[in-house]
């Protein structure tokens, strides 16, 4: 596995929650902004125009790409959390949930990939 | 003595409550040789003052567990080839526990929590009663029985970061044994084992990192147990109407 | 050199008890139920409470009859014959009839769950040597079941808990006659502390670890029965150690030797073999590796004597024959133990060796617990006479839990009549804090040479078969190694959590009680259940049955025998109702 | 965390999922075919749908948002019960806010 991570946090499940966290602290950040640009609307259609276009510049496209990245990130990995703690658990959900952390990670890298 | 292929390097963690540092030693290595032996073995030849805990020697009594590489381990259990890395072996007290001595750590604060989340029996037949009739193949029985070789012996509430960041969480083992009551026939307040395990350091806490189940030496599965208990929590709030 | 700090802190209790094994824990439980209201209860162990000890290293289970044929008749006549006629009766009785409460009050008070029948009923299965299925178990691993929830009832009351705690020693009245309290070392600081206590339970728990190959959990080491000797109580049965015909055998250099493979392996038909790869235990008894613990221990040994290949120390056991696949099955933990030391259980062989697994030895006590000073009880593994020459699988756990209750019992009741505490001989205090001390005041010398020493020479001279000119010479060699041992001082620069400090006093225990050992199987000249004298293989006459009593007087120890009082049973009868089978249990392909 | 933050976080993630597949739907179908403030607004103004989604989403994602940051602040910064009150209440109230006046710019007439 990855070298030089503390041992005990070396597997799919502490990256899964380790993402998880940081997809959503992002995305807490990133809210309020979003919102702001949003509201714009109201008073001033033409800044946001202006907005949006400045939004085809490839950093910042990159950058709104990647909060379209972190928000299907912790979607997945929500979905994954909401499965293994709300439904029943069969006997193979160990090995289940680690493939499912595997399998969010890759979704969403694709995604990106996509989209970009 | 040098380093060669007949000896390995451990640093051992040496200190108290106050802080500490690692010292280095040189132990000959051998076949069938545990973490424990190895601990063992500078006590008895290096260094009489090294401090460690252990009593069954077996993987019975969850006395001995350290920090192996940087990884929580029964160290009786653990046979050095498995954890030997660049032929150096790095032993530590138990993470998330106070230290007492060198490589001993305080349990208690491990077991006032195994308390605190309704961790015992609360009896509703006597001594003089007949033992209840309990079919093995019970699926609640099932579910209470996976849990039974709990060792106590904090190897998963030291992996869990959750632990370590929030000081209240009743941790993995703790709630483990609170679900092995809930689904315990003989059991009969129910609510007051869900009561225990939703209070601010309950079971509503764990992120599901699952570092308790992948270390549990014995194959436990507290993150399991835990969403066990989401789940009823949940369940049970629902079922009165708030 | 250092300057002894010989502070001590005082305080009082009105129940103190000594350990937390099944003995320790039920005292506690126990006592706290029988006991006036606001009675202060202490409990202080060598380890963490319930972490310690051989009650959770329980593998195979507890015998008591439940019925379905079997009786507490029935239990009681095979805990007689398994002891070969020296158990104290009324003991035994007492173990048998108690044991059936005692399981009740584990599954509905303290919450244990003991595996189930199809039919939803508890399961017992038969160990060597019993006549009924009897022994009920939670899998392969009835200790942490029973420990674990006993542990949890204990920290979940307001009973004072004193952890890392060591005994060093009992502390009498000046007059001799009653117990004042106990001597501590507190480990994790390193200072003395003195408990006063109205009535103290020790159940400290034996185990034989001065043998090479050995059971028992590391924090055993005699402590308890060198304590009483040293207060002059008699104890009994001391020649009487049970030997566990299959211990792993791994290296000198690893504790994991010694440890249990277990019973079921042989029951489940696996085989025994010596180094040529031949099966031997037909040659020693003809129920083959099925026979009792002691049978297939000698049988083992006197093959390893056969065996003079440097290289190859023990016997093997071998299970592949049965099937790898199945045998990992069955035998999970077994063959995972195994396996984490090197071992392959399922599909090759494992070196075997008879390893010391249980001391049947211990302070004399009456059927209540009670000794002959007032305000001390003793119970569990630290007190003799239930199982005589031999204890059943089954019947340790069983013992424990029942007479640990039956002390709790009656401390609670006999403090009513306590109304002060006693003051302690402080010349006692003194001197055991002197003893403690005087590794520090030497040279600093290896210590863990000296404990295998001592181990090697019980092993040869006073183990699995003995001679008068074994044991004689065992003799001396022990008086050799209490010479050495106190020449062989202790860096006392921190004594907190001083482990190597802890290693002298607990080899000093071992000293003490495998020369009481020896002296004990010197005065037996017949072979009875553990004991077995090859110059005198004969059991003797049973109705002629006499136990040893061992006493500290001055300095010297006196061994003298004690006629056992058949107040049930005499041998050769039974109390069985006519017509009762011999056995119930068949013979399990 | 208690049950009820729980309860509120997991519910609230639970009425986003569909949400936020809708939202992203959109997202994707708008930068395929070119994004404008105009085209935006022509298809949610005055859409009752709309607006019942996103007023939905933005209520949903402020408790969700609220409760998770406490969460985080709670482990990463330790600050105590008082302190993590007011960052839950403080940045819920204003995501609400702010959100509420996002949606109608967004979908009123
Ligand atoms: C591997 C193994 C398997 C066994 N399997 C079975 C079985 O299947 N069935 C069965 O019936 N029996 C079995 N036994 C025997 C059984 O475990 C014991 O007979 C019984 O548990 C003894 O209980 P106890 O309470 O007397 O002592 P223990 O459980 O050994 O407890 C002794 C306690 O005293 C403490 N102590 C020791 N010295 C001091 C001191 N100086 N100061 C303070 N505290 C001290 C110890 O730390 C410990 O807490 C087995 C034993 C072993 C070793
Ligand atoms: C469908 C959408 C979403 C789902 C299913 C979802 C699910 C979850 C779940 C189950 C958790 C709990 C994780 C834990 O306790 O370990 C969580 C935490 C969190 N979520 Fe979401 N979420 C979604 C959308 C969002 C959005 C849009 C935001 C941004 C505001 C957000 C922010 C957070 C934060 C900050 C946390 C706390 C993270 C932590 O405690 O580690 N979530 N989410
Ligand atoms: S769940 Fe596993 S790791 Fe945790 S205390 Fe129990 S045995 Fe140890
Ligand atoms: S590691 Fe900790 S966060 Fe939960 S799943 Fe296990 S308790
Ligand atoms: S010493 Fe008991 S589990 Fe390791």
């Amino acid at each position: 596995m990855i070298k030089g991570i503390k041992g005990h946090r070396n597997h799919p499940l502490w990256y899964a929650y380790a993402l998880h966290r940081v997809s959503g602290l992002a995305l807490v950040l990133f809210l309020p902004l979003h919102f702001y640009v949003l509201s714009l609307a109201l008073t001033q259609p033409q800044r946001l125009d202006a907005f949006l276009h400045w939004t085809e510049i490839p950093a910042v496209k990159f950058a709104e790409m990647g909060l379209v990245f972190l928000l299907s990130v912790h979607l997945l990995g929500g979905i994954r959390l909401l499965v293994l703690e709300l439904l029943p658990w069969s006997p193979r959900q160990k090995t289940w949930a680690a493939v499912a952390a595997g399998g969010a990670l890759f979704v969403s890298g694709a995604f990106l990939l996509n989209a970009v | 003595m040098a380093n060669t292929n007949d000896t390995m390097t451990v640093k051992v963690w040496r200190g108290d409550k106050n802080g500490g540092a690692y010292q280095q030693f040189v132990v000959p290595r051998q076949d069938n040789q545990t973490v424990l032996d190895v601990v063992s073995w500078i006590q008895q030849n290096q260094d009489p003052n090294l401090s460690y805990r252990f009593a069954c020697r077996v993987g019975m009594c969850g006395s001995c567990a350290m920090m192996v590489n940087g990884t929580p381990r029964w160290t009786c259990r653990t046979h050095v080839n498995k954890v030997l890395d660049a032929n150096t072996l790095v032993v530590a007290p138990l993470r998330n526990l106070p230290p007492i001595k060198d490589l001993v750590a305080d349990m208690d604060p491990f077991f006032d929590k195994w308390i605190d989340a309704g961790g015992h029996h609360d009896p509703s037949a006597s001594r003089y009663d007949a033992m209840p009739q309990i079919a093995p193949d019970d699926a609640q029985r099932a579910v209470a029985n996976e849990s039974i070789e709990c060792i106590n012996c904090a190897v998963c509430y030291a992996a869990c970061d959750t632990v370590a960041h929030n000081e209240n969480y009743l941790g993995p083992a703790a709630l483990q044994r609170a679900w092995t009551l809930y689904n315990d026939e003989k059991v009969n307040d129910t609510d007051a084992v869900l009561a225990a395990v939703s209070g601010k350091g309950g079971c509503h806490n764990c992120h599901s990192q699952g570092s308790c189940s992948l270390y549990c030496p014995n194959e436990l599965n507290p993150m399991r147990a835990i969403a066990g208990l989401k789940a009823a929590t949940i369940k049970h709030q629902l079922k009165r109407g708030r | 050199m250092m300057t002894v700090r010989a502070n001590i802190q005082r305080h009082d209790t009105d129940i103190l008890v000594l350990g937390t094994g099944g003995a320790g824990l039920f005292g506690a439980l126990h006592a706290l139920q029988s006991a006036p209201l606001n009675t202060k209860v202490t409990i202080a162990v060598k380890g963490l409470i319930g972490k310690c000890g051989c009650t959770r290293m329980v593998q195979g289970g507890y015998n008591v009859a439940l019925g379905n044929g079997d009786s507490v008749e029935r239990h009681f006549m095979d805990t007689i014959n398994g002891g070969k006629w020296l158990p104290n009766q009324d003991m035994a009785w007492r173990l048998c009839t108690e044991a059936v409460t005692r399981i009740h009050e584990l599954e509905n008070e303290i919450g244990c769950f003991f595996d189930r029948n199809p039919d939803g009923s508890v399961h017992q299965k038969a160990f060597a040597g019993q006549t009924a299925d009897r022994t009920v178990h939670k899998g392969d691993l009835t200790g942490i079941e029973i420990i674990s929830r006993l542990m949890e009832q204990v920290l979940a009351r307001p009973v004072e808990k004193l952890q890392e705690h060591r005994a060093i020693g009992l502390i009498p009245t000046p007059d001799g006659t009653a117990l004042s309290g106990v001597l501590f070392i507190d480990m994790r600081t390193g200072e003395f502390h003195f408990v006063r206590a109205k009535a103290v339970l020790m159940a400290t728990g034996g185990g034989p670890t001065m043998y090479k190959y050995h059971t028992p959990s590391g924090d055993k080491t005699m402590d308890g029965l060198a304590m009483a000797m040293r207060l002059g109580l008699p104890l009994r049965d001391m020649e009487m150690v049970q030997f566990h015909p299959t211990g792993l055998l791994a290296g000198d250099h690893t504790r994991m030797t010694g440890t249990v493979l277990e019973e079921g392996l042989r029951g489940a038909g696996g085989h025994l073999v010596n180094h040529q790869g031949n099966r031997f235990m037909f040659d020693y008894s003809d129920r083959g590796e099925r026979a009792t613990r002691d049978v297939v221990s000698r049988g083992i040994y006197a093959e390893m004597r056969k065996n003079n290949n440097p290289d190859q120390v023990g016997m093997f056991i071998s299970m592949a024959h049965l099937g790898p696949e199945n045998v990992r099955k069955k035998f999970a933990g077994m063959v995972k133990r195994c396996a984490d030391s090197g071992f392959d259980l399922a599909g090759g062989q494992v070196e075997v060796v008879p390893t010391a697994h249980y001391f049947m030895g211990g302070v004399v006590v009456d059927p209540e617990t009670r000794t002959s000073i007032e305000g001390l009880y003793v119970a569990g593994e630290d007190a003799g006479g239930a199982h005589g020459s031999n204890r059943l699988g089954g019947n340790g756990v069983a013992n424990s839990t029942v007479f640990g209750g039956i002390a709790g019992d009656n401390m609670g009741l006999d403090i009513r009549k306590m109304r002060a505490h006693r003051d302690p001989d402080e010349t006692v205090i003194a001197a055991e804090m002197e003893r403690a001390l005087y590794p520090l005041s030497k040279p600093v010398g290896n210590l863990h040479q000296l404990r295998k020493n001592l181990q090697n020479i019980m092993w040869d001279d006073v183990g699995v078969m003995r001679t008068k000119t074994g044991l004689e010479r065992g003799l001396g060699r022990i008086a050799d190694i209490r010479a050495q041992l106190y020449e062989t001082g202790v860096d006392g620069g921190n004594l907190a959590y001083n482990l190597t400090w802890h290693d002298w006093m607990n080899l000093a225990s071992l000293v003490d009680v495998s020369d009481v050992i020896c002296r004990a199987a010197l005065a037996r000249e017949n072979s009875r259940g553990a004991h077995f004298r090859e110059d005198f293989p004969e059991p003797g006459n049973l109705d002629d049955s006499y136990f040893t009593v061992a006493r500290q007087v001055g300095d010297a120890i006196e061994v003298t025998q004690e006629d056992v009082q058949f107040t049930i049973v005499r041998p050769g009868e039974t109390i069985l109702p006519e017509g009762e089978p011999e056995t119930l249990v068949g013979e399990h392909a | 965390m208690n049950i009820r933050l729980y309860m509120a976080q997991r519910l609230s993630a639970i009425i986003m999922i569909p949400l936020v597949f809708g939202h992203l739907g959109v997202m994707i179908y708008a930068i395929q075919g070119g994004l404008s403030a105009g085209e935006i607004l022509s298809r949610t103004q005055g859409s009752v749908f709309w607006f019942m989604f996103y007023g939905l989403f933005v209520i949903a994602v402020s408790v969700h948002g609220a409760i998770g940051l406490r969460t985080i602040m709670s482990e990463l910064l330790r600050w105590n019960d008082i302190a993590l009150d007011a960052i839950m209440w403080g940045f819920g109230l204003l995501s609400i806010f702010m959100g509420a006046r996002a949606v109608s710019a967004v979908t009123w007439l």
